[in-house]
């Protein structure tokens, strides 16, 4: 049952990750990856942090995905009214695919042949009271340079989408 | 960028009459005998009688007298109709209310393709019918039944929001008894795409200035001018 | 076996039952601790039905119809609150304006909901030739799927919780929060330029308002000091006295982010003022301009279901849930008190919008980032000075109150005098 | 082949598609979210490890996650807005136009 | 015979624009069947996101060839066609007409019709503003409320009107040299409960809305109109003065018994919508004040000269031009008599059409939520653009 | 306000070279128009605008006029002395003559700033065929804009310099200008109940009448 | 502060919606088939003609004058005169044909009649789905009693009768003089005054 539910959430976010990457309509590349990024929430789900489901959720559907499409509405060519894009150059899909296709061809056996020390009997509890104190009191430092981070990031993409080029 | 115009449903529109019914005397026999008939026919009737969503859609004169028959003194509300709906995809009843000029009836055609199957037409006031006062008038349609069917003829320059009312009650009888205008053979036969021709604006007059297919007035004859 | 035999088989068995607490007591003795007042049948009544359904299936099936059942009651309960709702608002809207509203269609017009449905069922079904005519079936679907599952973590009695989840309100604003794609998709398939407009309307909504409304609950979560909404309306239990309820709506920094939360759940639900997506006047029927017969009244259905979704969450997060306002009126289920206040917060939707226009789209953002965010950024640190200063009694009550208030009430003026200084009433004069 | 394996496995393979996508194809936009899918499989193995790895690993899984996810949507904003102001001056959003950086 | 089927909603048509500077304008087309164009009017409009970067009003969609019905047909007979021009305010287009035939004939009015005139031109002109102001609100996106108030009133104003008039909106009332029938005691009993009922109702509205922050920020400082365009581009009425200019024909022409009557002129100051919505409420309360006295002071008499001819009616040879402050502007006409029973030329002069001149100049730098309530304040009726 | 005669004197001195005539009206409302030719009519519109005594800043209407051809019987009297030395004979003389057709266009201006008015301003054009081109009022009074367009919808007067001259009312593949007075109206009555002469006419070419008798 | 505007909106519109219950100022609907329109004595809608005695046909006061065919500004109304064997008019209408459809109800045809024969009637439900035979009114479907103008227009009847009786008599007093005049000396008497 949870191995057939984990399968099928793999074939889901490779599935439409793969798909995605490979269409022309990139509005409905888009929805794809969101159907990939709520099948990692699935997953993470799966794995018992549902904290981080939710975030998932909340985070990359909520918000990159529209901010996303905002980008590509805004960016839209008048000569792509569907928003067709051409496809890639030959060499340059050929070049990434194959380079792709390595890595992947170095990391399989790199995993099939490590022995992983044995897991631990029972799934790790994980609840959000405990994550609450961990972030606050071990990742205090952490957390407010992501903070810090987050908002320079915020006001940088204001800044720059906010800029009007000037006519020259 | 390039929208494409055209929106057309790509199946043809769906007959907007579902298999015929018993017939009357059917009924009553059957009636005769204790079975009380409603069949799924009748309950989308009724359904459809008490939730006729007009386009919010005016013209001229009328379309004030149509406003005020959903404001407070008159209500059209109390039938169930005063989700005046802006997009004609939701809409039921095309209230043609006012003069249609020629440079006009096209969209008003249009609009009515847009909307969906069941759906149905009211000629509100003079102009809508026959282009009333303003018939003389160059740029006047002479009533909108020569391009789309028309199911309740409301006279009146314009009518009273009570004249309103008695027609969409009128609109009711005929939904409920399943024979509005979009039903009747001729219309339908002359209307198979479901579709009805938008003409062209020409160089004097629209082309074409009427469609005979669902046009076919009564020959006029005066005994004193032979 | 044959349907009519299952249900035949079923009746006789509820009909066998004997329908006394004790003996039901004895039914389903897990769910029926000692100790409870008399009322606790009827908070149990649910339930017990349940269980005389489910009760005599084996242990793995029973988790499965139990679930189905709770699916199958949300849905059923909540379609006919639709009904109800649209009926509802068009004759409330009616008396606001001077006149009774729908009052033909059956008695007082009370199946007119069923006759709209009855239309809305039988009516062509458009799709536009140009359309992406995949997205524009998904939309819909898609939108009433994800408004549906946010049901699943309102606790809507006393043991009706149909799942508890540890982070049930992060569930709930991260079902909440993909609604806005389907609006994009159903704006974007229709191959429209006012359903593109308003799918990008919809878009700038959604990124401004979901910040507010995820931080006006922030200070609640931290009074509580639980993300699971069971968690909260607990923390909500008990009264002052027995008249005054510990509801997080009467506490300062609750009450500020009672009315961000609400302010943004407008928004959030495309209701009048905020209802841009849709706005008539300027993009005949936005997003669903090009959606027609029963497409559009799912469209219409999940609109409503979202707004009583973000009521029944404000009405957990903030007003005590299915607590009684008294104690003393305690007897009445839980889930009653739940439905009025959902009720009521419904009402308000519709009061809102029988009076006010509708906001422009820059100036919908401009609230939400230069008013509802500090506010609720101010809001959070009021929220932790509340929590800090619980052991504050007596005379440093009041000093808590005073500083509480002064944390909520003077940001809201500061920034309401600069509103102020740009729009204001004017004089004129005379020739 | 342990659970960890098929996860690891999953993760490597969501990676390569990642890198495979953001090098093949030159809209912008499209390479922003092939790395977001990159960072995502990135995730999926801290969580793997905290799931079915040793014990002593659990917890910081998680927390790792969070802040890759922050780190990812401030990313995806600074990436997105970049995406946009380049667009406004050139007109396009094809990377190999873009490959000078001069203004 | 069948022709491209083109169904977007408004049958518009849509096209791209490019400009490189800009990104890329979207133009679409507003009306002829839109919900806030008041009508079968339409707008295209190129947008640079929401923000209007040009915009062309079309018309023609009512045009009922008015003029050229006026030209066929006696001059008795194009009273009731005046009715339809501005359908709102069917009593002040009469006047209006009647006026321009008896100056053209030299016609005079007896005092107790034009009292009846005043008493009928100020009730519509609390009509019409009432209803613009519900219309205005309607647009802003108010679900109705402020609407349905307004055609409450409208309702009991229209009552008078159909119990003197015998219609509601086609009145048809007015006749060179009178009016048609006299008042009896007991309407003008009633008119006089309306107009004591009506400064409530005024206060009832302003409450519901004039103070509304919502509409304060929709209204104000959007589609400013400076006092130079304003009289260069010919607006009239109340939008004319809310940009400030004091030019009210009732006090400039003095016109029928006008100069009798104790009233002021509301000016605004920024000529913006919400000038331009004030000053109709400000407006109305005046008329309430004129018809105050109006109702104490109408005497007894006739109401049509006993000269006048309702059959048969041949001016000589001449031209004339006659115009009142209507509720929208100057309402002008333009007769030109050739001594036969049917004008040689009849002219309408629409207060509508001309204050859309300035509609683009309003709109531009807005958004499109701003266009449409700056359409809204302007006031317009389509009948009597088109014609 | 100065009276139009004043105002005909005032323009003439300012503008030797333009024809300023004066269009007496008969009705009693007896406002005399100032004709002036097509070549100066912009500067004198913009000098009536400009002018502090007249400060004409409002253009409250224009409108076209049509006048077509007209055919004017002259009868002159001529009396002869007779030779003969008997009274005179008086011969009447009949001559029939073309008045040629030509179109006008009324401006009717008024002072919001000194609040009086009006001065009507008449401008012709040559023919009703081929010289039927006019200077546009638009850039001294805005409000002509929408005016002008509609004059050169209806009755086919082009404007020199009007910013956006295209029709405003009729579609534009429309050929004709309705408002002229040889409008011929495109024949689409085919069913009228109540006909009336030439309504009948059409409706018979129409619809052959059938044989039998009676209201239909 | 901000928010009082909104504020007392809200309050008027909670005001009117409580004051729906119990303030007939604050519920207007007439529930238009149930209730009643009250419609003022001057209310017109399309004209009829009225008949004097019990022959709806015999009894028109129409003369078949043809005046108000040549006013009415939609040429709605359209006449034939009734002739006898002979071929002399017989002053009834053989045809008086309304199209509906087109009339305006100015009631100018009322205004020009001088025999007070065409009145406007009140009778304003008359939607029908049949426009060519529904909307055309032949004379027998426009001929009503002056009861029913009675009963419709007390006020305006009762002076169209002093009217009329007044025209009566001095047509006979004229009528006496020259007695055995032709009846079609007999001029039709001066239109009353439009105000009535």
């Amino acid at each position: 049952m949870s191995t057939f539910a984990l399968g099928t959430i793999i074939a889901l976010i490779l599935g439409s990750a793969a798909v995605a990457l490979c269409l022309r309509r990139l509005i409905r590349s888009v929805l794809l990856f969101v159907i990939s990024w709520a099948g990692i929430a699935a997953f993470y789900l799966w794995a018992g942090a549902e904290f981080l489901a939710f975030a998932q959720v909340l985070v990359y559907i909520g918000a990159v995905s529209m901010v996303t499409l905002f980008a590509v509405l805004l960016t839209r060519r008048h000569d792509q009214p569907d928003l067709v894009i051409e496809p890639p150059a030959r060499s340059r899909a050929a070049a990434g695919v194959t380079i792709g296709a390595c890595v992947a061809a170095v990391l399989i056996p790199a995993i099939l042949a490590t022995e992983f020390p044995a897991a631990s009997a029972t799934a790790p509890t994980f609840s959000v009271r405990q994550l609450g104190l961990d972030l606050m009191e071990q990742h205090g430092v952490v957390l407010l340079v992501v903070g810090l981070i987050l908002t320079v990031a915020l006001l940088g993409a204001v800044v720059l989408a906010a800029s009007k080029e000037d006519a020259s | 960028m390039i929208m494409p115009d055209a929106a057309r449903p790509e199946t043809p529109a769906p007959s907007p009459v579902p298999a015929p019914g018993p017939s009357d005397a059917e009924r009553d026999e059957l009636r005769r005998h204790g079975i009380l008939l409603t069949s799924i026919h009748e309950l989308a009737n009724w359904g459809r009688s008490h939730s006729v969503w007009p386009l919010q859609f005016g013209l001229a004169c009328c379309a004030i007298e149509m406003i005020a028959a959903s404001m407070a003194r008159f209500d059209i509300a109390r039938f169930g109709s005063e989700v005046f709906r802006p997009s004609p995809r939701q809409a039921d009843l095309l209230i043609v209310s006012g003069t249609v000029t020629k440079k006009m009836a096209p969209q008003v055609i249009r609009l009515w393709n847009q909307m969906p199957e069941p759906k149905y037409c009211i000629a509100m006031g003079a102009c809508a019918i026959s282009g009333g006062p303003f018939k003389q008038g160059y740029n006047v349609l002479k009533g909108i039944d020569r391009f789309i069917p028309v199911d309740v003829y409301i006279p009146g320059c314009p009518p009273r929001p009570e004249a309103l009312l008695h027609g969409l009650m009128e609109l009711q009888d005929q939904i409920r008894a399943g024979r509005t205008a979009a039903s009747r053979p001729t219309v339908k036969a002359a209307q198979a795409s479901g579709d009805y021709p938008v003409p062209d604006f020409g160089p004097e007059d629209l082309e074409p200035p009427a469609n005979p297919a669902i046009w076919q007035p009564p020959a006029l004859v005066r005994p004193d001018k032979p | 076996m044959s349907p009519a035999v299952w249900f035949g088989e079923v009746g006789a068995s509820l009909l066998a039952m004997d329908w006394t607490p004790a003996i039901a007591s004895k039914l389903a003795p897990t769910v029926f601790p000692t100790g409870q007042t008399e009322s606790a049948f009827a908070e149990r009544l649910p339930l017990l039905l349940r269980d005389a359904v489910t009760g005599s299936l084996p242990e793995p099936w029973r988790w499965l119809a139990n679930s189905l059942i709770a699916i199958v009651a949300i849905i059923v309960i909540f379609a006919s609150l639709f009904a109800l709702l649209t009926l509802a608002e068009r004759k409330i809207l009616g008396r606001v304006q001077n006149r009774p509203g729908p009052n033909r269609t059956g008695w007082g017009g009370i199946l007119q909901p069923l006759a709209d449905g009855i239309k809305m069922l039988t009516k062509e079904d458009i799709v536009p030739a140009a359309a992406d005519r995949l997205l524009h079936f998904l939309a819909p679907v898609v939108l009433l799927a994800l408004s549906i599952v946010t049901f699943a973590v309102i606790p809507y009695g006393r043991h009706l919780v149909p799942v508890e989840l540890d982070a049930a309100v992060l569930y709930f604003f991260a079902a909440g929060a993909a609604t806005e794609l389907a609006i994009f998709m159903a704006g974007w398939a229709s191959r429209n330029k006012y359903s593109l407009l308003a799918a990008m309307r919809a878009l700038a909504q959604l990124i401004s308002y979901e910040l507010p409304l995820l931080l006006a609950f922030v200070p609640v979560v931290m009074l509580a000091g639980s993300l699971a909404t069971t968690g909260i309306v607990a923390a909500q239990g008990g009264w002052l006295g027995g008249v005054l309820p510990h509801w997080h709506v009467l506490t300062p920094p609750g009450f500020a982010g009672f009315v961000i939360f609400m302010i943004a759940a407008l928004a959030e639900s495309n209701r009048s003022p905020f209802d841009l997506p849709e706005a008539e006047s300027e993009l005949i029927a936005g997003h669903l301009t090009e959606y027609s017969g029963f497409k559009y009244a799912l469209f219409f259905m999940a609109e409503y279901l979202g707004m009583c979704a973000l009521s029944g969450m404000a009405v957990t997060l903030f007003l005590g849930g299915w607590h009684a306002p008294l104690a003393a009126l305690e007897f009445i289920p839980s889930y009653v008190w739940f439905a009025v206040k959902l009720l009521a917060l419904l009402l308000g939707f519709i009061w809102i919008r029988a009076t006010f226009p509708r906001l422009r789209i820059d100036q919908l953002t401009r609230l939400a980032w230069k008013f509802l965010v500090p506010l609720a950024l101010i809001n959070l640190l009021t929220g932790g000075f509340w929590v800090l200063t619980t052991h504050w009694t007596g005379g440093m009550l009041v000093v808590r109150w005073a500083i509480a208030l002064v944390l909520v009430v003077g940001p809201f003026l500061a920034l309401g005098r600069q509103f102020q200084a740009r729009y204001a009433p004017r004089t004129y004069r005379y020739a | 082949m342990t659970m960890l394996h098929v996860c690891l496995l999953f993760s490597g393979l969501l990676f390569c598609i990642g890198l495979a996508g953001a090098l093949a194809r030159s809209h912008a936009i499209l390479v922003l979210l092939g790395i977001e899918l990159m960072l995502n499989a990135a995730n999926l193995n801290f969580i793997a490890f905290w799931r079915y790895g040793p014990p002593h690993a659990s917890g910081s899984g998680p927390i790792f996650v969070l802040f890759a996810i922050a780190i990812a949507a401030a990313e995806a904003a600074v990436g997105l807005a970049l995406v946009i102001a380049i667009y406004r001056h050139r007109q396009s959003v094809r990377l190999q136009e873009e490959a000078r950086l001069k203004g | 015979m069948t022709t491209a089927f083109t169904p977007t909603p408004s049958g518009a048509h849509v096209r791209a624009v490019h400009d490189p500077f800009h990104g890329d304008l979207l133009e679409i087309s507003m009306g002829p069947h839109h919900p806030s164009t008041h009508g079968v009017f339409r707008m295209m409009v190129t947008l640079d996101g929401e923000n209007v970067v040009k915009l062309k009003p079309v018309f023609g969609y009512l045009h009922r060839n008015h003029e050229k019905l006026g030209e066929n047909t006696s001059y008795l007979g194009s009273m009731p066609y005046t009715d339809r021009l501005d359908y709102f305010c069917s009593m002040t287009n009469n006047w209006a007409y009647a006026l321009a035939v008896e100056k053209l004939a030299g016609q005079p009015v007896p005092e107790r019709a034009e009292y009846l005139r005043v008493i009928l031109a100020e009730l519509t002109r609390l009509l019409n503003h009432t209803c613009l102001a519900g219309f205005l609100l309607q647009d802003t996106g108010a679900s109705g409320t402020p609407l349905m108030y307004a055609f409450r009133e409208r309702e009991k104003i229209l009552d008078l009107f159909e119990a003197l008039s015998g219609s509601r909106m086609m009145c048809n009332y007015q006749r060179f040299g009178g009016c048609r029938i006299d008042a009896t005691p007991a309407w003008l009993a009633a008119v006089r409960g309306i107009v004591d009922g009506y400064g409530a109702f005024l206060d009832e509205y302003e409450e519901l809305i004039t103070g509304n922050e919502i509409l304060l920020a929709r209204t104000q400082n959007v589609g400013v109109l400076s006092p130079a365009l304003a009289v260069s581009a010919g607006i009239t009425g109340p939008m004319l003065r809310a940009a400030g200019v004091d030019y009210d024909l009732r006090k400039v022409d003095g016109y029928g018994l006008y100069p009798r009557f104790d009233f002021r002129v509301p000016l605004g100051a920024h000529g913006d919508t919400y000038d331009r919505y004030m000053v109709r409420m400000l407006e109305m309360r005046e008329s309430i004040g004129i018809l105050r006295q109006a109702l104490a002071a109408i005497p007894d008499g006739p109401i049509m000269d006993p000269k006048a001819k309702i059959r048969g009616f041949r001016p000589k040879p001449g031209e004339a031009y006659g115009r009142i402050e209507g509720p929208k502007g100057e309402i002008g006409f333009y007769l030109i008599s050739d001594g036969t029973p049917n004008p040689y030329r009849y002219r309408v002069r629409p207060p509508s059409l001309i204050n859309l001149t300035v509609l683009e100049d309003l709109c531009l730098g807005h958004t499109l939520a701003d266009a449409v309530i700056i359409l809204g304040s302007i006031d317009i009726v389509l009948g009597e653009v088109d014609r | 306000m100065e009276t139009p005669e004043q105002i005909q004197a005032r323009l003439a001195a300012r503008f030797p070279a333009a024809a300023v005539t004066l269009v007496p009206n008969p009705a009693p409302a007896g406002m005399a128009a100032l004709l002036v030719d097509a070549a100066h009519a912009r500067q004198i519109a913009f000098f009536l605008r400009e002018d502090p005594e007249l400060k004409l800043d409002y253009c409250s209407n224009a409108t076209g006029i049509d006048w077509p051809e007209k055919e004017i019987v002259e009868t002159t009297r001529s009396t002869l002395a007779d030779p003969a030395g008997g009274p005179p004979r008086t011969i009447e003389q009949k001559t029939k003559r073309i008045q040629p057709g030509y179109l006008e266009v009324v401006y009717h201006l008024y002072s919001m700033a000194r609040k009086h008015g009006p001065v009507i301003l008449r401008v012709r054009t040559g023919n009703r065929t081929d010289q039927v081109t006019l200077p546009s009022l638009t850039p001294v009074w805005r409000s002509c804009e929408f005016q002008e367009r509609e004059i050169y919808d209806l009755f086919g007067i082009t404007f020199e310099g009007h910013p956006d001259l295209r029709r405003l009312l009729m579609w534009d593949e429309f050929t004709g200008h309705p408002m002229r007075k040889d409008y011929v109206e495109p024949d689409d009555y085919e069913w009228e109940p109540t006909p009336h002469e030439e309504v009948l006419e059409k409706a018979k070419r129409h619809y052959a009448a059938p044989e039998k008798e009676g209201t239909p | 502060m901000l928010g009082t505007g909104l504020l007392k909106g809200l309050a008027v519109t909670a005001k009117n919606f409580v004051g729906s219950f119990h303030d007939p100022k604050r519920y207007t609907t007439v529930e238009y088939p149930e209730q009643p329109t009250k419609l003022p004595e001057n209310y017109r809608n399309f004209p009829f003609l009225v008949f004097d005695g019990e022959q709806p046909i015999d009894g028109l006061r129409c003369v078949a004058c043809k005046i108000c065919e040549a006013e009415c500004p939609p040429q709605c109304i359209y006449i034939i005169p009734d002739r006898d064997e002979k071929g002399r008019p017989t002053k009834k209408p053989k045809v008086f044909d309304l199209d509906v459809s087109v009339c305006m109800s100015c009631q100018i045809c009322v205004e020009v009649c001088p025999f007070d024969a065409i009145k406007m009637d009140q009778h304003f439900e008359i939607a029908t789905a049949d426009r060519f035979n529904g909307l055309l009114l032949h004379r027998e479907d426009l001929a009503k009693s002056d009861a029913y103008y009675h009963s419709i227009h007390p006020t305006e009847a009762a002076q169209v009768d002093e009217i009329l009786a007044e025209a009566k008599r001095k047509a006979e007093a004229k009528a006496k003089p020259a007695a055995p005049a032709a009846p079609a000396a007999v001029k039709p008497p001066e239109p009353p005054a439009p105000a009535v």
